[in-house]
């Protein structure tokens, strides 16, 4: 099951990649980039996962004393969490900058921003 | 074309290197040593339920300092980058409808309670100050929707987020003195497991990180809607 | 005592958020709180390092959470650390300065992304924790994007989104690496996961270590990079060029760590590509910024072979690698920050520099740094690196680093002869904030230079008596010329009067001809009025250099008083009106001699029994020059041949000589005689030592000797037949000047004692009669201003004492007896009768004939036939200029007769090495075992000869009466104007035609075609960075895949 | 070797000897070209006259102080040259100078002379003496340099550079004599003989002074008077150094009369015989046969 | 439950999947932007069967909602431009 779940992470970092590298339109390669983000995400919480182990939440469930048995390895959720954020920061600086872009050159092609170059 | 078969070239590398990965991962039988730790020492040493929660906001606090310097950061060039695009407010919009102004005076508290709720509860239950702070932006948001005209005082939500954020740090240096170490918890008792007043500082700091979520995801919704129409 | 170094992060975010609580309109006080975080930061980090230099502490581990790591994210705070913390601090606190009308007007956001970058960076270098690396890594990324923006270039927005676009692909990457690297080690910890070594996840440490390098914006993967570099605020700029990528560099070493020696060589490939793709790149760059990024990424990628090299560089590690780092940060960080200074971007708008000399100061000094001379950081860090890489026997990394260095050097001294020579519209303003950072990052340099100087375990060159008296000059350039000249003339006599005694007779006289005939010479520059900005530095600093060279016992004191002689004699050839190019191939052809020179001492010392002094870092690979006699085979012969080559570059030799004519002619009139009749023999002092110490060697069954001598006659023939075709009075004497290191080389490589003492005959002759001619003909150019021949004629009346200086220094020069030049020709013919191999004599009998020939035209188009119109008001050069010259004919007389007074030393001297063949000098007979010769009889007998003839013609024609000028027939008509009967114009025409299929500029042609090759190399690899974002962000995938296969291969 | 006072007027008879000579043989070959071209040709005593006369002369004309000079360092070259050599072999009389330095003393002397005259005409004010002068120089230097290469041969051939003891080594009949000793050399040698003798076919040099405007009309009077007499000496003794280098020198006058007046015989002989050349062909004869003369004589000795 | 959890994670993958290439591929621009969200959401519904709440709670929240949001926000300013694409590739 976990490798079903890692290949789709996987995947879904190929795909936003494809994305990315061919939608010339600054939104539509954002977006890839959300998809692969997700992808990545997915991947992480995979490696952590553990078959037949629950969240790593002490409750009634779960004592303190028999956690080691029972808890599925929380350092890499703590990692996504930390990911997720990262990766909305990101995304939002980028979507500011596809605003600013637009205002600018009134395109959102990427080929079209090569003012810089050589 | 070309582009595109170049694309498909690289990422069929890429896909052997993951499909690499894939095939040779293994899931662990038992809990490695850093969560074998985490497991066993998180409810005497810290005293919060949670344990993702104690990693994020304790042992690896400096992260999470980093992470909502990141959202700081972001709301703060959001801010920049839209600032010249301001526009004015002379131009009048069509009204929204009344459902949705009705129904947004009437959600918002409830959302501004459950997003508090989540954060203050981090240390017990799934969720804490992002989630929570997320949920407030939300609120936010709907307001947003209900009234595109209506002004946010960046200097409140400035002001939040900046006070979060230096108590944060401050929170942090205060381990430094009365605790083993930058960002440690143990500056306040740490209580019962399993009940609201435990975990030392984790409440309080994943409290702080929520308003300072709150603010800082607010802040960039606000700017974003601020910004005219070309 | 020192504070917590989380404080430092504490503080920048602290100060970052507490300005979002200020009012909108506040933002002077945001600033002062920005300026006081930083300052504080840099405070607590210059502590750390002042704690860890001083005492030499073990790094710190702190602990974060009150939990010891791997449980909880930990900092270390060590040497480097510090190190890096300060320079990344100050860098910002400068930054900030710098930036400071903008941040003032974007208001307190800005400021806060400024402080969160820096402390990032920080934190960057402080993490143990691969994850928390991430974070301030991302952390990075964001608030560069922030920071691009405050650039008043439009164009840096799409820069910012092209660096997030590939940033994005980036922490894909990093971010699959490091969680799988947690599940094969069950830590984060950078230390744990070293411990457990990466061989049960390299595919997941390749995708972290991968993403790491591309932080380092290796080629082809940094297009964005450069679009940032160009079009940032320079402030920033600068920041990013040197805080992060320090820190990014900083971090790269710490991750390798994890991977362990088996991923060094990744590190040296992707660095070494880097580093000469990026300077290749930078060639064709005109764009000041831009140049400067393409710079970086070569630097970068420099420092990156230094940590990829680690396995050999052992304990001088931080020694090579921080000095690389630091020089390069330094400046770096100067140079973005003085680009602020200029209106224009293009690299020739730098010329308005020169309204400012503190500013050139800077500029001189950050180009100085980053090329690695001395005595900045990067020459020491450079001298070690190249011993370790040829001791190892890494000879094609030594060679690709040296060569990208060199076109570094290229591209930046183009540079700088742009500032220099060009002209600029623009006027530069010096607020106080914009300087501060610039004098900051100019006082950094020269006390890194000082620091890396102590912790050499070597000569601190900062602290040498003659570089320290040339460096004074600077601080007096307030002062008048005269003054100035007074002291340098002092100081060279009274150097010479402390240490005379110390030398050994053949040393003896370079020192002579190093202090007291530069301080002939300097007698000349009095002519000069005004304050003569940057001459003095210069010239002393050369003068330095070569005292330092003859006072070297050393390879390593050697080799820096090369390069230092070098650097002072190209900001003096550079001073010359038309310059410009020909101090850029002087300076290239040099500094390639001298990583030639480096080249050969590095493979020599690795096999040369070390006499290591006692030092701080190191008992380090230098060795006494004398001990490269016991070299042996197979190294000693390419030792042999890269030193000679290396010398002869200096000398001029046929094929290297392309940079003398420009670089001795257009020199300015005092600067002629002092590159032309000393600097010159700094090479030959090169080769003495070479020869004396290493003798004949073979390589290939090629008799290398044999193959100088061969140079050595080629060199002289075509010199002088190069000299012979030239309409410039200068160009000339500077070809002529090839011709006669031909002939001191040729006589150097005779190997038999005779042909040493030609050798050295030439070494004072030369200099004196080309320092007279240089005199001669630079007065003569000054008063008529022309240097083509054709266009004077006649000035014999008009300037009688420079015409006999010329007349007396082509006698001397052409070895007609009786005047000194003879005895040289006479030890010559002695010499070659002892040789072995014969044939290239009769080149070197063409060419003396030939030499005559230009000689002739040399006096007779300028003092004979007829004046021009335009001359007649003309007056003999100023008296300072024409003094030296009647010294200098003193001098030759004196020699002429009594040569023994300085050979016979000299002889005895040479004897030690080459004991056949002394010369005899009973009485006032010099007597070989071939002939003799007696210069007081010759003198005597040509003088009563002569005497006699023209008393009589006296006597005769007592009434003869000067005609006037046109007071002749010619063709049947009397001429009125001069033009039509001064001969001179093409004066060797046959010559041309039945010769003048040597001359074609066939060395020209090869070095223009080399450099039109790397042009061309630079300009195709410019066409990768067509501008578009999504193609970067292919190359950066193309460059994972390479690398990737590549590793496979491996 | 030493100077004593003796030496003084032994130079003077040397020189007073050398001078008639010169004056006579040149005539004479002279004269012996005119017969070839079927010309009557000057009296055997024509330049005698010439000399007298001129020195009659008086002149109150002068172009500079090099023009002034000029004839000067001509003569004094030509005189040094002569004096600067052991002219008789074995005569302690005639052998002037010669401890003051060996061969290269005399060869390099040469140019003394040739300095001189060139920056004499230099300033006299007429291009043509400069083209003269320049065309004469380009073409010396190349001729000079198979006899260098010579020289060089003998040199090493002999272990010497003392012009003595060469003569000494070619001592004991005529087989002896470098001509057949070391016979490419002297080949060589021979033909950078011809290219310095101003003769035929090297002499295009002298054009622009046979158009009546050069140097020889600006010197005039005892200038022309000086120069007249250094070319009755000048030949002689550069014919001396060749004579004693190549053909086994000589014992006494007449032995050396014979030898100079065949020597310069041979020069003008082949200038009767062959056209001129422009300076740039007999810069490419010198290169094209002499000097690879020279380069063999090296080789093989 | 032993079969019905895999079965739906199952599900949820190729749902993701089909998402994410609708994201890619999709004709519009605000099409995409909702298939983006959806998988983001489908991810948290992952995250929480792979006993993640937390994770799941936040992917829900900010990577689904909020970025959903904030790229319908600027979608909404550049209207006009997000049609512009030279075609594909």
């Amino acid at each position: 099951m976990v490798h079903v779940v890692m290949a789709t992470g996987f995947l879904l970092i190929l795909i936003g990649f494809y994305g990315a590298l061919t939608h010339r339109n600054l939104l539509r390669m954002i977006v890839a980039f959300t998809v692969a983000d997700t992808g990545v995400n997915v991947v992480i919480v995979s490696v952590g996962h553990m078959r037949g182990r629950s969240a790593p939440i002490l409750d009634r469930a779960v004592a303190a004393a028999d956690a080691v048995q029972r808890i599925i390895d929380p350092v890499p959720q703590a990692l996504v969490l930390t990911a997720i954020v990262i990766g909305v920061g990101v995304t939002a600086l980028m979507l500011a900058y596809a605003w600013r872009i637009y205002r600018q050159h009134r395109t959102l092609d990427i080929a079209r921003l090569t003012a810089l170059k050589g | 074309m070309v582009k595109r078969l170049v694309a498909l070239a690289l990422l069929a590398v890429f896909g052997l290197v993951f499909a690499t990965l894939l095939t040779g991962y293994a899931p662990d039988a038992e809990l490695n040593q850093t969560a074998r730790y985490y497991a066993e020492r998180t409810a005497a040493d810290l005293g919060a339920a949670n344990i993702v929660t104690a990693i994020i906001v304790t042992y690896r606090g400096l992260d999470t300092l980093g992470e909502v310097t990141v959202l700081f950061l972001a709301a703060a060039i959001v801010g920049l980058v839209l600032a010249e695009g301001a526009h004015d407010r002379s131009r009048m919009r069509p009204p929204v409808g009344e459902l949705l102004t009705t129904g947004t005076r009437f959600l918002v508290p409830m959302i501004l309670l459950l997003g508090a709720y989540v954060f203050v509860n981090g240390h017990l239950t799934p969720g804490g100050g992002f989630q929570g702070g997320a949920i407030i932006a939300s609120a936010v948001l709907l307001m947003l929707l209900a009234d595109p005209l209506r002004h946010f005082s960046h200097r409140l939500i400035s002001a939040i987020e900046s006070l979060a954020g230096i108590l944060y740090v401050a929170i942090g240096i205060a381990g430094l003195f009365l605790a083993g170490g930058f960002l440690d918890n143990r500056i306040l008792p740490l209580g019962n497991l399993g009940e609201l007043a435990s975990a030392g500082a984790i409440p309080l700091i994943y409290s702080l990180i929520g308003l300072k979520v709150g603010a800082e995801f607010s802040s960039m919704l606000a700017s974003l809607s601020e910004t005219e129409e070309p | 005592m020192v504070i917590n170094a989380l404080h430092i992060l504490a503080t920048g975010l602290g100060a970052a958020f507490l300005t979002g609580l200020l009012d909108e309109k506040r933002n002077g006080l945001a600033f002062m709180i920005t300026l006081g975080a930083l300052a504080f930061m840099s405070a607590v980090s210059a502590g750390w390092l002042v704690l860890f230099a001083a005492t030499g502490a073990h790094p710190m581990d702190i602990q974060t959470a009150g939990t010891p790591p791997p449980f909880a994210i930990a900092l270390r705070m060590g040497l480097a650390e510090a190190a890096l913390l300060t320079l990344i601090n100050l860098a910002g606190l400068f930054a900030a300065m710098h930036m400071g009308e903008t941040l003032l007007a974007r208001g307190r956001r800005a400021m806060a992304v400024l402080l969160v970058m820096v402390m990032a960076l920080c934190g960057l270098v402080l993490t143990r924790d691969l994850f928390n690396l991430f974070v301030f890594f991302e952390l990075i990324v964001i608030a560069t994007g922030g920071l691009v923006l405050l650039s008043d270039d439009e164009r840096a927005v799409s820069a910012g989104f092209k660096y997030l676009i590939v940033s994005q692909f980036i922490s894909v990457l990093l971010l699959v690496g490091i969680v799988f690297g947690y599940h094969a080690t069950g830590t984060l910890n950078i230390d744990g996961m070293a411990e457990q070594g990466s061989g049960a996840f390299a595919l997941a440490f390749f995708l972290i270590l991968i993403a790491v390098a591309a932080e380092l914006k290796p080629f082809p993967a940094n297009g964005w990079a450069l679009d940032i570099y160009e079009s940032a605020h320079p402030g920033f700029a600068a920041l990013f060029s040197a805080a992060a990528a320090s820190a990014a560099l900083f971090a790269f070493d710490k991750v390798l760590a994890i991977g362990g020696a088996e991923w060094l060589p990744v590190a040296t490939g992707i660095g070494i590509v880097s580093f000469v793709a990026g300077n290749l790149l930078a060639l064709p760059q005109t764009n000041d910024r831009r140049l400067l990024g393409y710079s970086s990424i070569a630097q970068s990628g420099l420092i990156l072979v230094a940590i990829g090299q680690q396995d050999i560089l052992g304990e001088h590690y931080l020694f090579i690698a921080g000095g690389l780092l630091l020089s390069h940060a330094v400046a770096k960080a100067g140079l973005y920050w003085l680009s602020g200074f200029v209106a224009g971007r293009e690299l020739t708008d730098w010329a308005a520099l020169r309204q400012r000399p503190l500013l050139v100061l800077a500029f001189v000094t950050g180009i100085a740094m980053l090329s690695g001379l001395p005595p900045f950081p990067g020459f020491y860090a450079k001298w070690e690196l190249v011993h370790l890489l040829a001791n190892e026997g890494r000879l094609a990394l030594l060679g690709w680093i040296l060569f990208g260095a060199l076109v570094e050097a290229g591209y930046l001294f183009r540079w700088f002869g742009y500032a220099i020579k060009r002209e600029s519209a623009h006027t530069i303003d010096c607020p106080p904030d914009r300087v501060i950072p610039v004098i900051a990052a100019l006082l950094a340099g020269w006390a890194l230079g000082f620091a890396w100087g102590e912790l050499s375990g070597r000569s601190n060159l900062l602290l040498v008596l003659p570089l320290l008296f040339a460096l004074a000059f600077l601080l007096l350039e307030w002062a008048p010329a005269w003054l100035k000249n007074t002291l340098a003339i002092g100081g060279l006599s009274l150097y010479f009067l402390q240490t005379w005694q110390d030398y050994d007779p053949l040393r003896l006289i370079f020192l002579v001809i190093f202090t007291l005939g530069g301080a002939i010479i300097f007698l000349a520059s009095f002519h000069a009025h005004g304050r003569r900005i940057g001459f003095y530095p210069s010239a002393m600093t050369m003068f330095a250099g070569m005292v330092l060279l003859l006072q070297a016992t050393d390879s390593f004191g050697f080799f820096a008083a090369w390069e230092l002689l070098t650097i002072g004699s190209y900001f003096l050839i550079l001073r010359g009106k038309e310059s410009e190019p020909h101090a850029l191939s002087y300076i290239v052809f040099s500094l390639g001699g001298a990583f030639l020179i480096l080249a050969g001492f590095a493979i020599a010392a690795a096999s040369v029994v070390t006499l290591a002094p006692s030092g701080a870092v190191s008992p380090a690979p230098t060795f006494e020059i004398a001990s490269l006699a016991t070299l042996a085979q197979p190294v000693a012969p390419w030792v042999f041949l890269l030193l000679a080559i290396g010398f002869m570059t200096k000398t001029a030799a046929i094929g290297l000589h392309i940079w003398l004519p420009g670089a001795h002619a257009e020199a300015e009139t005092d600067v002629s005689p002092m590159v032309s009749g000393v600097l010159l023999k700094a090479g030959l002092y090169g080769l003495f030592v070479l020869l004396m110490s290493m003798g004949r060697q073979s390589l290939y069954g090629v008799d290398l000797v044999n193959l100088m001598l061969w140079i050595g006659a080629i060199t002289a023939l075509l010199g002088n037949l190069m000299a012979i075709f030239q309409e410039d009075a200068k160009r000339l004497l500077a070809y002529s000047s090839i011709g006669q290191m031909g002939y001191a080389l040729f006589g150097l490589a005779l190997m038999n004692h005779l042909g040493w003492l030609m050798a050295l005959m030439f070494v004072i002759n030369h200099y004196v009669y080309k320092s007279m001619l240089f005199l001669s003909v630079g007065g003569v150019a000054k008063r008529t201003g022309t240097r083509a021949m054709y266009q004077m004629g006649g000035l014999i009346t008009l300037m009688p004492l420079s015409f006999i200086a010329t007349l007396v220094g082509i006698i001397a020069m052409s070895g007609v007896p009786p005047l000194s030049g003879f005895g040289g020709r006479w030890i010559f013919y002695n010499a070659i009768m002892d040789a072995d191999t014969r044939l290239p004599m009769v080149l070197i009998f063409l060419s003396g004939p030939i030499a005559f020939l230009y000689l002739f035209r040399l006096i007779h188009t300028i003092f004979l036939g007829q004046l021009k119109d335009e001359h007649r008001r003309l007056k003999e050069a100023p008296l300072s200029i024409v003094l030296p010259q009647m010294i200098y004919v003193a001098i030759l007389i004196g020699v002429a007769i009594f040569p023994g007074l300085i050979l016979r030393r000299v002889d005895a001297y040479i004897s030690q090495f080459l004991p056949d063949g002394a010369l005899n000098w009973e009485g006032l007979t010099i007597t070989s075992q071939y002939g003799w010769w007696n210069p007081v009889a010759i003198m005597i007998v040509v003088a009563c000869i002569f005497l006699l003839i023209f008393g009589w013609l006296l006597f005769v024609n007592r009434k003869a009466q000067k005609v006037k000028q046109f007071n002749i027939v010619f063709s049947a008509e009397r001429p009125y104007r001069p033009e039509t009967t001064h001969f001179a114009w093409n004066f060797f025409a046959p010559y041309k035609k039945a010769m003048g299929f040597l001359v074609q500029p066939f060395v020209t042609r090869f070095w223009g075609a080399i450099t039109d090759l790397l042009h061309t190399a630079g300009d195709l690899g410019r066409r990768l960075y067509n501008g578009n974002g999504q193609i970067y962000a292919f190359h950066f995938l193309i460059f994972v895949v390479v690398v990737f296969v590549s590793q496979l291969g491996m | 070797m030493d100077f004593d006072w003796m030496k003084i007027p032994y130079a003077f008879l040397t020189v007073f000897i050398v001078v008639n000579y010169g004056f006579l043989m040149g005539a004479l070959i002279q004269k012996i070209g005119a017969r070839a071209g079927r010309r009557h040709g000057i009296p055997i005593w024509q330049y005698y006259l010439d000399v007298i006369k001129n020195y009659g002369l008086r002149t109150s004309i002068t172009h500079g102080v090099m023009f002034y000079l000029g004839p000067v360092f001509r003569l004094s070259g030509g005189v040094g040259l002569l004096l600067f050599m052991p002219v008789i072999y074995g005569s302690y009389m005639f052998s002037n100078f010669s401890f003051a330095g060996d061969l290269i003393l005399a060869l390099y002397f040469v140019f003394f002379g040739t300095l001189g005259m060139a920056l004499g005409a230099g300033e006299s004010g007429h291009p043509h003496a400069a083209i003269g002068v320049t065309r004469g120089l380009q073409q010396v230097s190349m001729a000079e340099l198979p006899f260098a290469m010579a020289v060089f041969s003998v040199a090493l051939q002999y272990q010497t550079l003392s012009i003595t003891e060469i003569v000494a080594a070619q001592q004991g009949g005529m087989m002896n004599w470098t001509l057949f000793t070391n016979p490419i050399a002297v080949a060589a040698a021979m033909l950078a003989f011809l290219g310095s003798m101003m003769r035929p076919p090297f002499d295009v040099f002298i054009a622009p002074q046979e158009i009546p405007i050069g140097p020889p009309t600006e010197y005039h009077s005892s200038y022309l008077a000086l120069m007249q007499t250094n070319r009755a000496i000048f030949p002689v003794a550069k014919i001396v150094i060749y004579m004693n280098l190549f053909f086994g020198g000589a014992g006494s006058w007449p032995e050396l009369f014979v030898k100079v007046f065949f020597l310069y015989l041979f020069s003008a002989f082949v200038g009767v015989c062959f056209p001129r050349f422009r300076v740039e062909q007999s810069i490419r004869f010198f290169l094209v046969w002499a000097v690879p003369l020279g380069v063999l004589s090296i080789m093989v000795v | 439950m032993s079969y019905l959890l895999p079965a739906l994670v199952g599900l949820v993958c190729f749902a993701m999947l089909a998402a994410a290439f609708v994201a890619i591929r999709g004709a519009g621009m605000a099409i995409a932007i909702l298939a983006a969200g959806l998988v983001s959401l489908m991810a948290s519904v992952l995250f929480l069967v792979l006993a993640a709440p937390d994770v799941a709670m936040t992917e829900a929240a900010i990577g689904s909602g909020l970025t959903t949001f904030l790229l319908f926000f600027v979608l909404g300013r550049v209207r006009g431009g997000e049609k512009e694409e030279g075609g594909h590739g």
